[in-house]
Parts: structure tokens; C-alpha cells; sequence
């Protein structure tokens, strides 16, 4: 079995993490530390996990060695005590923003605060099996991405790795509310955020830098919450490239995700569900991709849908280490979803 | 089973060999309702389908 | 008093009008039509009016002569029984979508059929105060715009009309469900319906060619279905001429609204509602606009946001028939929102 | 025009005091103390109050002399502040929980601690118009009820006040999250509180105390917080005395409340909405009471539903208002509510 | 590989059998029957199975021979069809409520019509394996009980077994939509069942009928459809035996469910969620259950939640198939369910 | 370990043997915080809670 500690284990996305990890064949969790929670059940914070473990958070100070230390501390914390916890693992997998971009100015200005550690920065793999899966297979230090931009980045990738869109990308983003983890302010409160169509983000939202990083786009992008408490979705606005039909549009998303065991590619003439959407993924580690497209040259409108907590954090990083290690890629995400949800 | 591409997106559409003309069959990429016009060789037509109304 | 009668009483805007009606101080509502529901009583159907109103609908086939009707039933159908009712009222006022283009083409594009009254076209006054409100004053015969081609409208007039803004409007609605009105199919059951992010009209919704008529620039519009029951939000995404900074567009949107009494600029830099959203206006006729920009000559996102029942609808409407009639222009018209809602 | 004051004019029963009485056609608003948001608009902790007042919090400190003074603050704090703001206004109405119930013993066993101005306590009347309409006339203090007491209250007192019921009354009621104000904590971040089927006071929830003195009646009280921003209902499940039959629990309730501007008695047997439900009353200022009982001396269940922030607090406190400066009852109050919502 | 056949595939608890038998280890789905859909791809009614199946719904008349038969149809349908399947299926489980009551004159008060094979009924054992372990290991025919008669017998077996409480109970239900099934009507309607609080079955809700049978106790049952699409919660108000305090009771919960695979005790002290409820619960097959008790001889309030088509129904079923199989009795049915969700 | 019971409900709760006077300790059963009064032998006392409050 391969051991495995969960750094910030009583958040959202530590959560998720526990709840994937306890239903793994293969893996063991043997410590989930918070600060906060220090001595009390895991399954207090988490409820679902009732009946699935006995663990206690324990504080950070008490990490001993494992073969994957998971982080799903805070943002701008992450970057402070990551580097203290490196020797505690062979595999350290980040699922903040700290390591993702590889440029510390971008990241000052994205997060508002210089990076503490940018010597690490470079040493980071990125977490998409879509795009890395052979360098995941040796890989130590992986950063998993943020929701919406791995989101938007499989929307995207099909066309912009085929050079069939030009100019730029406007990426419009909704998400839930759990995306803004179980420390939020008053701002989550569910008397305001219920019914909501917050658009807190109206131009150039952090997610912005990662998408362009890894499509070579020129990106802007809006965000807006809304009613849901898990769930993202993006709207990608291009322009086709002369002479790009609709059939070409669909043949790169096909080949493109083919051999992917969690992209589906959902762009249908019929039925409810015919462009990806969020409700029918909750649990799951699905990233549904689906399209638009005017005549050809004309405009395209490129879809994609996921959980923010699994295919958008913990999911997505399970993935990767089932990768690293050499497991099935879908052990423990066989979770398909719910309908009606 | 005889494949055969959907007129609609060009998806391949594998079609029962005991399919007959006139049957409505789907194509699994688009979901695009299709109308079986001659069986040898099998040949699909994209059948008429209603919008639906989202109204305002 | 001004008498009234409302045919399509039965549906969701029917309903919404006589609520308003029925509240106003200068009009009695006098006759509700409906073919469905003829000799049941109205508030069998709006279990809100309870208390309110003691009317029973009654079949378009008795309507006698008022001073206005308003006409509330289904698009496609309207076209078709309107040119028989404008000799029952001095005033007629569609809420339909099928004299609101002045173009019979157009309408085929946009509605799949040949209209069947083209020669009416020409005949309508737009029932959109904040534009035509001079012409509403004497206009017989008024067509009230489409809920998101109203948010649209307002949201891009001031910089449309200053000419601020440059080349192509991309429009993201989103709306409740509503919108779809009472009588809809399986697309609305609740189980389905709940909790989605359905992109219905990836490109091409059918209120582009009103906000395209109206603005006079080129419009692409999606739309989506999200979580709520009443609420229409649009974002346009344009981009600002040359030299065009903040505190122009601040200007613009000022000094444009001043003076209307249903329109407020909410673009604020502190708080939980910085930018227009539906949450706090249901039952409101309020639209509220606002925006962000980048630097100047950048990007600019307008916000828009309204109840599409009633500044999309009903209350809107009934703006226009209190302009024409020369009353004040608030009237039935004062609810404030709700907070928290 | 009467002047009026509103003390914790931030919470959410303040703002809806502030919406009301800005549309009131014989008050003014002329202060809204908050401690916290002192020198803030208004406006800013209530955007549906955007454009309807100039305002800004003051704290209690400043306030002057007003012909009537609303206390929205919380329990058990009210009761250290009102005895230093009698002096303040000729008419103080309090809205929190803490000159309800007559006893102190009582107040203390439901609140946790100590009444600390006991000597108040008599000196109240019972702000429910339906049963204390002559003392409010001349009432200098009034307190309000609580929300789910007055919609058992309600529910209850036709029968109760006949003698057609018998024995221990189990009440349960559902309420949504804006019951818990806007200074909630963690209990009701979005995410955990959405969708939640929360039995928070499985049994002796507090406002037992207020229903039993008000109805005689020995209650027990159950109280789940369900998905709902604003609505209370309450299912009163009852043992209807011998003899007694449908027909004459009708005609309890008809005969109870034919002359009750404000409570509609809603029991049918066709339609959607055949028995109470605040779906349809959010903002109005309506009690909705039904019922349904068995064969004669058999069960009954009766129901009522309100809107916590209107009937159930800031709507009562107007109607209570109205009837103590002799205006008509309804003024501020006009609103019917939305269908759909 | 066991090999199952769903008829009634279409509908939203055939779906769900779906989902759960695609995952099982040792079962092959090789039917799925719609007579609607024949022909059509069972992932566009059921889009969370795309990638996961490539079938197509076939009619019954299509039906070989199986292991295992479930049917998922309509109740007052599936008595007609049932016994002409029997052939069909070493064996055979019905989800429908027809085959649930061992009392044809039962069945014709609770269903409004005569039962067409009364003769069938004593030949079923009901599919609780909490009460019926044993009888399951080698039963052929399997009747499902209904999603809140299996809430509430779980919550009531602990005490109505062990004798500990007495007289009549009162049992609250609340339901989501998807309680209702795919084909409902303008009841379920988006905008009208959004928001309910719908009192549907205000006396006398059919389900009493069943927890009666199995408790033997007296029940008066009451049924509330809320916002959810998901979940089932019942509140039974009990009064306890002379002298029985809460630690008899705890005890007494412990011990009847501390081998039970997917029942969990739920009665916390401390945390946001103390008692059970449905929101964690979705997509998993755990029946959650508490309890809040007064002094000794007291009231009781017993508490159960689960996700009606889980628990209630399909992983129930599964969970019974799996025993009858001799499997292990949790196979198919790891998921444990979402937090937040 | 040692196994000791929840003072609020009986139920047997394992407290690990390097336990100190005055930590505080959680019941797995009915989640009352626990206070360690004495170690040995074990002896728990309901720590203080503070309610919730759901307001209205
Ligand atoms: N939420 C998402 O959808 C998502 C997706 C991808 C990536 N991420 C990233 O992943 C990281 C963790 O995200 P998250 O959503 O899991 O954050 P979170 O729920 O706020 O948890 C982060 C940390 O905050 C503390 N915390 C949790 N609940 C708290 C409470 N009620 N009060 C005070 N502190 C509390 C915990 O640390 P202690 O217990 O040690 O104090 C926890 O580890 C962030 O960097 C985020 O950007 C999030
Ligand atoms: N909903 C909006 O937000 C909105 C906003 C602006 C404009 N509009 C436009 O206004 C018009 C009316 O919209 P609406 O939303 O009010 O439509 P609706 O609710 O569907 O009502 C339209 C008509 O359908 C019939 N109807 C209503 N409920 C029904 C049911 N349950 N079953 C069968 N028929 C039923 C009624 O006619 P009978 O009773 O006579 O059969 C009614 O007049 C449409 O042209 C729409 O495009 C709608
Ligand atoms: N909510 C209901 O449905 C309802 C119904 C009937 C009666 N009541 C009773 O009415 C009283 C007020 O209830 P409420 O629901 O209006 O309470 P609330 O929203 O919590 O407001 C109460 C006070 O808390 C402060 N406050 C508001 N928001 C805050 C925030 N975000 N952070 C910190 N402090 C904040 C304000 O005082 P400062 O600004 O001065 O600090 C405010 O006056 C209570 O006694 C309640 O029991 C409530
Ligand atoms: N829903 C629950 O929570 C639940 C729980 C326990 C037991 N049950 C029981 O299980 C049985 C099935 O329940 P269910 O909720 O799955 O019912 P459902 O969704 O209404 O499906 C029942 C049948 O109705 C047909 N159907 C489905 N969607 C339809 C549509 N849109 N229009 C017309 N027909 C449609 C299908 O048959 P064809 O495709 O062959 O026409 C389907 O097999 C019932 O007897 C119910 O009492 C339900
Ligand atoms: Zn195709
Ligand atoms: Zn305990």
C-alpha cells in the first residue's frame, strides 16, 4: 500500500482529497493535519466520511514520512511551509496556486504578494494528465491546476494545439460556492450567496495567467458565482481559423480525447443535457468538453464542465499519482455521477 | 453491422445489418436523429427535429 | 379609472400584469382571457392574487372594448389573434416577441415561420421608455422588447449612443426559469431544471436582432439557463474606442440614466453587490446597469440585470401604458426588492 | 407625517423595517442606528434600498426624540439597551425576543440567562394585531412576536379560542436562513447550509413558550432549517375535540379571520397550492392558515406560512404601527407577493 | 458474471439501477427496456452514463432469460406486467410499490384501485436486509419498500422492537422531486415546485401503511415536498415507554444497526450536522438515523435520512441482489456520498 | 489505551494512554467534548458547550 498524508485535510478540497482516498485500493491515508482541528475526528469537519475512518487531525508539526504528501492548505500560506515539508514525501503534490505559474511576477501579480520560495517554482510539474501525462510518470513535485483554468484549458486545447482558432479568447466562468472553501466571509453567507449571479470577477481573473500559460492564448476572463455549491463551467469565445468547418472542429475534439478516461466530449442535437454542464458531475472526475460553431471561419463557443473539488483539485490530483505510481489511472475516481442531481 | 458516417457531423454510425428503410437511428456522437433511405448500401438522412422553446 | 383586460392571463406575464394592475391606483383590470382556464378563477392559477381579486377568466371570444389590453400569449401565436383584438381598445400593448422586429425576414430567421401579419409591423411604437418615451406618449399600439434585449439595450445604450464603444458585442444572458413561461415540456421539470447551467443558445439567441436593432451594433448572444425562477443578468463584453477611459464610461452611464426612474448604475468598488445581479430585484422593475473596464481604449464588460417578468415584461409594460395614459410613471410600480431574497 | 427610528437598522429584520417604511405614505424615516456601519450608507447594507434613501447608519448614541422607535437588535442585548431608549420616542416597538414572554423564569430557561429588566416585561403588549387590535390603539410598547409563533399562533387560534381541540399540540416548523440574521457563523456559510434539512431544536425549540401563552395550549415544538432564503411554515398537528368535523373547522377559521386584513385562510382541494406555503409570500405581509383533518374527533393538521421578515417581524411591527397612529392597517403593506418565485 | 435485466429503465429509479449495476464487479447489465425510448441510446436519458455504457433501450417484448430482473415501472402498472415476467428471471425484484402490502384490501385503500394479482402478493419478502437478512439469501421474489417507509422503519425498528415506546406515532416526511419520478406534471414544474413547501399528503400519506406493517405500531404520517431533487428525511414524534431514558435509547440504536453495513447512528452533541439528513447522502446507500429524547417517559424524536433513489430504492435493491447472490454486501455500493454538496 | 465511558451517553470511549489532565478529548458516539479530569484512572467530565443560535 502506498502511504499518504493530507496537509490542510479539514478544508474543502482536503476533504474531497480524504473522501478519494479512503475509497482507494491502493492507498493508505495515514495522516490529515489542520491547525485549527488538531485532536478533534475527521469526520467531524466531513460528515460524509462517518463509518469510512477513525482519523483525528493532527497539526503539521507531527508529519513523519510518506510516500505522497498531499496540500491543500491556503493560497499564499502554501508557498510558506511547503518548502519544510518537502522531505517528508517522495511525492509532493500542491493543489494551491503557489507553484503553478512558472514566472514569480506573474504570480505577484495575480495573488497581490511577492513569492516566498520562486526558486521552486521551476520544479514543479504540472498536474494534467491531458497534457503531462509522461512527465507525471517520473515526476516528484506536481502542481495541480485551478478549476476553471483546467477547465478552460481542455476547452481550449484540442483547437489551439491544432492552430484552429486565432486571435483572442474570452473565457466566461461560473462556479459554486464551495469553490471558495469553508473559510469564506460573509460574502458565502447563504442568505447572500443563495440566487446569486455574482460577477466578482468581471475582467482578469487570476485564472486568466494559467490558461494562456499552457494554450499560447491571449485569454480574458470574467467569473461569476452562482447558485450551485459544487460545480464550474466555461464558455470559450474564439474565433475559427479560415476555412474551419464544424466537422474539423469535432474531429480535433474527438482525436484529441479519444484515449482520455476523463474527458467526454458532449455536443449534442438533441436531448437536455446537450453541452457540457456541471449538474450531472458532482463526485465525478469527469471534465466535459463540447462546442458551438458558426459557418466556417466564423465564431466558435467551446464548453466545458467539472467539479471543482475532484476533476478541478482532488480528483485531478489522485489522477496524477495514480500515474506516478503506476496504478490504474482510474482507481478510485470510478464514481460516474448522478442523474437527476 | 455495417458502419456507415453521419451526415450531421461525420461521426461514424454503426447500423444494425437488419436495420430497414425508414427506421430512425442515432448517431452517438451528435445524437442527431437519423432516417435510414436505403439499406445496400446504408445510407442516413438527418430527420426533421423540433426546437425546443426556451421562450424569452 | 382606465379599464384594462389582459388576454394570455393564464401564463406566467398574464399573471405578473395583473398582480401589477390590480395594485395600481388609476386602472381597473376588468377582463382576464384564457382558453385553457375560461370560468376558473384567476387566482386559482395565481394562488398570489388570493384576497386580491375575485375575477374568473374568461374565453378571448367575450372580450368587449377598454381603453388598453394587453396581450400576453404565446409568440407565433399572438401574430395571429392580435390583428382581430385591436379594435376592442383604444391602446394595445404585446408582450409577445412577434411585432417587436420591424423586419418580416428577420422574424422568419429568428422564430422559424412566415409572420403572418408584416403589414403590422411598422405599426409599433418599442415600449421602451428609456428610448422612446416621447413616442409612447400618443403611441395606440406598443410592443414590448424581449427581457434579455431589454437588459441588453440598456446596458450598451449609453455607449453605444456616445459611440464609445468599437466593432462586435459578445452578450452572455443568463435567466431564470421563468423565462420559459408555464406551459413548458420535460426541459422544465424541476429534477432536471434545478441546479443547471444549460447553454440552450450557444450562439445566435433570438434577441441578438433586437439589441442589434435597437444599438445599431453587431451583437452575438448566448444564452444559458442557471439556477434561479425569476431573473434575467447580461454581460457584454465590448471593446471601448480608442482613448476611452473609466471615468468616461462612469459619465456615460451617469448622465444617460439620470433622470429614469427605473434605472440605477451599480458598479461599485466595495460590498457584496458591485455589479447588477437579479437576486434583489425580483418583483422590482428596476434594471440596474453597470460595469468594469480596463485602461483606457481596453476592454469593457457591461453588466445589466432585471426581473424578466417585470421590466422584462409586465412592468415595462406597464411604464409604458402610465406614459401613455399620462400618469405618473412609477405608478403600480413601487416595490423596492427584497433584501436578503 | 409620522417620524419614525430604526435601531440595528444593518440586520436583516432592520432592513426590512427601512424598505417598509421608505414606502409608507404617512412616515418618514429620520434615523438607522448601527454600531458596526456607523457613517456607512444605508444603501450599501441593503442595495434593494438603492434609490430610495440618501440615509446613513448613525450609532444610538445620536438618536433624538421620534414619534415611534423600532428595536431590530438582537436578543438578549435588547434588553440592556431599551430601558436607556425609552425615553427616546412615544411609541417603542421591539422586535427581538426579549419582552415577549410575561416571566422572567421563563425567559431565562429559553434564553439561556437572565432577564435583566424583568421589571419591563409586563409592561408590553403583544404586537398580534389578530388578537390584541383594541390594546395596540393605545399601546406605548409593543413586542412584536417571534416568526414561528406567530404562524402557529395563527394556525392555532381559531380552534383553540372554540375549544375544538384537545390535548398536547405538536408543532413543526421549517424556516429558511435569513431567520438567523446577518451575523450568522459558520452554521450558515452557503455551502453547508444549502440544500440542508437542518432539525437544529429537535425538540423545545423557544418559541413553544410564546405559542402556549398565547393559546393556552400545551406545545411542543420541533424546528428544521430547510433550502429557503426567506419563509417560515408551521404543520400543527392537533386532536380535534369529540364531535368536531371538517365543516366546522371551516367555519372556525372563516368566521376567525373574514375581517383579518392580513391572514387568508387557504385550504383546497384543487390546484398546486392548496395549503399554506411562503414560496408565494415572500414580501408580503400575509399569514396564509389551513387545514386538513380527519373523520369528526380524529386529527387535524393545521398550517400556516409566512415570510419571517414581514409578517413574521418588520410587517407585523408596521401593521401593529398603523393601527397605533390610526392609519389605515394596510398602509406600507400593500405588496401580494410573487407567482412564480 | 450474474447477468441483470432493468425494465422501466427510463424512468429516474431505472437509472439510477443502471448506474449501480455499471459498476458492480460481478454483474453485467445485458437489458434496459423503455417502451417509450426503444431504440434510443440509454445514455441520452441518463446523460451521467455517458462513456460508462453504449446501450440502447429495448421494449419488453424483447426480454430473454436472466439472473437477476429488476423492475423500475409504475406502480398500478407493474401488476399487470410482473406476472407475465416472472419467467424471465431466476430472480425477480420489484421497486414498484405494488407488491409491498401482503393485504390486497390495503393495497386498494392506499392505491385507489383493485390489485390484478393479489394472488402474487404473499409470494414476495420485502427487501430490508436490516429486517430481512436471512429471508433475502434465498428469496426469488423481492419487493423494495417504499424511499420513506425505509426511512421510517429504520428510524422506529430500534425502540417499536425492543418495546420502548408506546401508543401512536406521528411521522413528518419531506421528499425532493425526484421522489415524483421523470414523468410528472405542471406539478413539477421548475418554477412552481422550486422554493416548495408543498404539504402533498397532509394526512394519511400512503407510506403508513408500510411502516405499520413492519413496526407494528399505529402511524399517522404527513408528507412535505421541499427544495431538493434528492433525499428523504422523516421525523417520527414518539412517546417513550415509562422510565425509558436516552442512554436505553442510544443503546438501543448502537446495538440494532452496530453490524449493519449502511446504517449509520447519528445523534451528536456538537457540529453542524447532529442529526440526520439527506444532503450528504446523495448518490450514497446510507440510510442515516438519530434520535433526541426528553427525561425518561418522555417524547422522542427519531430522525432518518437517506437519498430515495438509493437507499430508497436501487441501492437498496442492489444491496438485497447482493445478498441473494451471496456477494459481498456492499459491492456497487462504496460511494459515500459528498461533502459539501 | 484505555477504554472509559462518555459521561453524556454511556457510550466507551478510547482515551490513549499519554493523555493529560485538562486536554480534551471527543466521544465518537454522541461527539460531547470531553474533559480529562484525572488519568489515573481516567476520568472524563462534560466539557462546556455553547449553543448554536438559529435566531428566529
Ligand atoms: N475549493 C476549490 O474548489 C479549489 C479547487 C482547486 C484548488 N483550490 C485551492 O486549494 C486550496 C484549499 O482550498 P479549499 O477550498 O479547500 O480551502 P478551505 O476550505 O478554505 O481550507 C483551507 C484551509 O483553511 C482552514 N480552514 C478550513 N475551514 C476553516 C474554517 N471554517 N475556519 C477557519 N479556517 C478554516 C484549514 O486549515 P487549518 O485547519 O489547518 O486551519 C484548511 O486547510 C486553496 O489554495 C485553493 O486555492 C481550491
Ligand atoms: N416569461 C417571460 O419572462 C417573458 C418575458 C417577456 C415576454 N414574454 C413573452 O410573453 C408571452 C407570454 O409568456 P409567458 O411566459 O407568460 O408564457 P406562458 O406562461 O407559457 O403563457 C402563455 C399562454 O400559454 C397558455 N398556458 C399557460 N399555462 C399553461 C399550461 N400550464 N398549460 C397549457 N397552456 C398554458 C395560456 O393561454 P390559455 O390559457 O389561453 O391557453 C397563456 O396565455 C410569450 O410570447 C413570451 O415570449 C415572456
Ligand atoms: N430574522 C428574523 O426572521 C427575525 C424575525 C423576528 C424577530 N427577529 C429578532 O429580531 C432581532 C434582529 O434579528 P435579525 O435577523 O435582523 O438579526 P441580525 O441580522 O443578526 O442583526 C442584528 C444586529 O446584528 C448586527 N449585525 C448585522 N449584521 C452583522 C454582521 N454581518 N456582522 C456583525 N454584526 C452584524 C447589527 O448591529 P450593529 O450594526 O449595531 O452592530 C444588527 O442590528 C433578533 O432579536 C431576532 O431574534 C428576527
Ligand atoms: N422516484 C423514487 O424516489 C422512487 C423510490 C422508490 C420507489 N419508486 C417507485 O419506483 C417506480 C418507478 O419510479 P420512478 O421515479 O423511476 O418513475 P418514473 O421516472 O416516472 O419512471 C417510470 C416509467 O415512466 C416512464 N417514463 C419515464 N420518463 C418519462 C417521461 N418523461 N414521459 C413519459 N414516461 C416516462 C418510463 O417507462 P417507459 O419508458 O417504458 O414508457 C419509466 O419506466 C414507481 O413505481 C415508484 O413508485 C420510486
Ligand atoms: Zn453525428
Ligand atoms: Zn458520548
Amino acid at each position: 500500500m502506498i502511504t499518504a498524508a493530507v496537509v490542510g485535510a479539514a478544508g474543502y478540497l482536503g476533504g474531497e482529497l480524504l473522501r478519494i482516498l479512503l475509497g482507494h485500493p491502493a492507498v493508505r491515508v495515514v495522516r490529515a493535519t489542520s491547525e485549527r482541528l488538531a485532536g478533534r475526528r475527521v469526520d467531524g469537519a466531513h460528515p460524509n466520511l462517518r463509518g469510512h475512518t477513525g482519523l483525528t487531525f493532527r497539526p503539521m508539526s507531527e508529519l513523519d514520512h510518506y510516500d505522497v504528501l498531499f496540500l491543500a492548505s491556503r493560497h499564499r500560506e502554501t508557498m510558506r511551509v511547503l518548502p519544510g515539508l518537502l522531505g517528508h514525501a517522495d511525492v509532493v503534490v500542491d493543489l494551491s496556486g503557489d507553484f503553478r505559474l512558472a514566472d514569480p511576477e506573474l504570480y505577484h501579480r495575480h495573488y497581490g504578494v511577492e513569492h516566498t520560495a520562486p526558486g521552486l517554482l521551476g520544479t514543479f510539474t504540472t498536474g494534467l494528465p491531458e497534457r503531462y501525462r509522461d512527465r507525471l510518470r517520473t515526476a516528484d513535485r506536481i502542481s495541480v491546476p485551478g478549476c476553471m483554468a483546467t477547465a478552460g484549458v481542455l476547452a481550449l486545447a484540442p483547437l489551439a494545439e491544432a492552430g484552429l482558432v486565432e486571435g483572442e479568447v474570452a473565457v466566461d466562468a461560473r462556479t459554486g460556492s464551495s469553490g471558495s472553501g469553508a473559510s469564506a466571509g460573509p460574502e458565502n453567507l447563504h442568505a447572500e450567496r443563495s440566487g446569486a449571479f455574482r460577477v466578482f470577477a468581471p475582467l482578469g481573473h487570476r485564472h486568466e495567467a494559467e490558461i494562456a500559460q499552457e494554450t499560447g492564448l491571449a485569454v480574458r476572463m470574467t467569473a461569476t458565482g452562482v447558485e450551485a455549491v459544487r460545480g464550474v463551467q466555461v464558455l470559450c469565445r474564439v474565433r475559427l481559423a479560415e476555412g474551419v468547418a464544424e466537422s474539423t472542429v469535432r474531429a480535433a475534439y474527438r482525436d484529441r480525447y479519444r484515449d482520455e478516461p476523463f474527458v467526454r466530449v458532449v455536443a449534442e442535437r438533441r436531448g437536455l443535457y446537450r453541452l457540457p454542464e456541471p449538474k450531472i458531475l458532482a463526485g465525478s472526475n469527469f471534465c466535459d468538453v463540447g462546442f458551438a460553431v458558426d459557418g466556417p471561419g466564423g465564431e466558435g463557443l467551446l464548453v466545458a464542465a467539472l467539479d471543482n473539488l475532484v476533476k478541478g483539485g482532488a480528483g485531478n490530483a489522485m489522477q496524477c499519482v495514480n500515474i506516478r505510481f503506476g496504478l490504474p489511472e482510474t482507481d478510485g475516481l470510478e464514481f460516474a455521477g448522478l442523474h437527476p442531481s | 453491422m455495417t458502419a456507415t458516417e453521419c451526415p450531421a457531423c461525420e461521426a461514424s454510425v454503426v447500423v444494425d445489418d437488419a436495420v430497414l428503410p425508414n427506421e430512425i437511428v442515432e448517431c452517438g456522437d451528435c445524437r442527431s436523429e437519423l432516417e435510414v433511405v436505403t439499406t445496400e448500401p446504408v445510407l442516413l438522412a438527418l430527420a426533421p427535429t423540433i426546437e425546443e422553446d426556451w421562450g424569452e
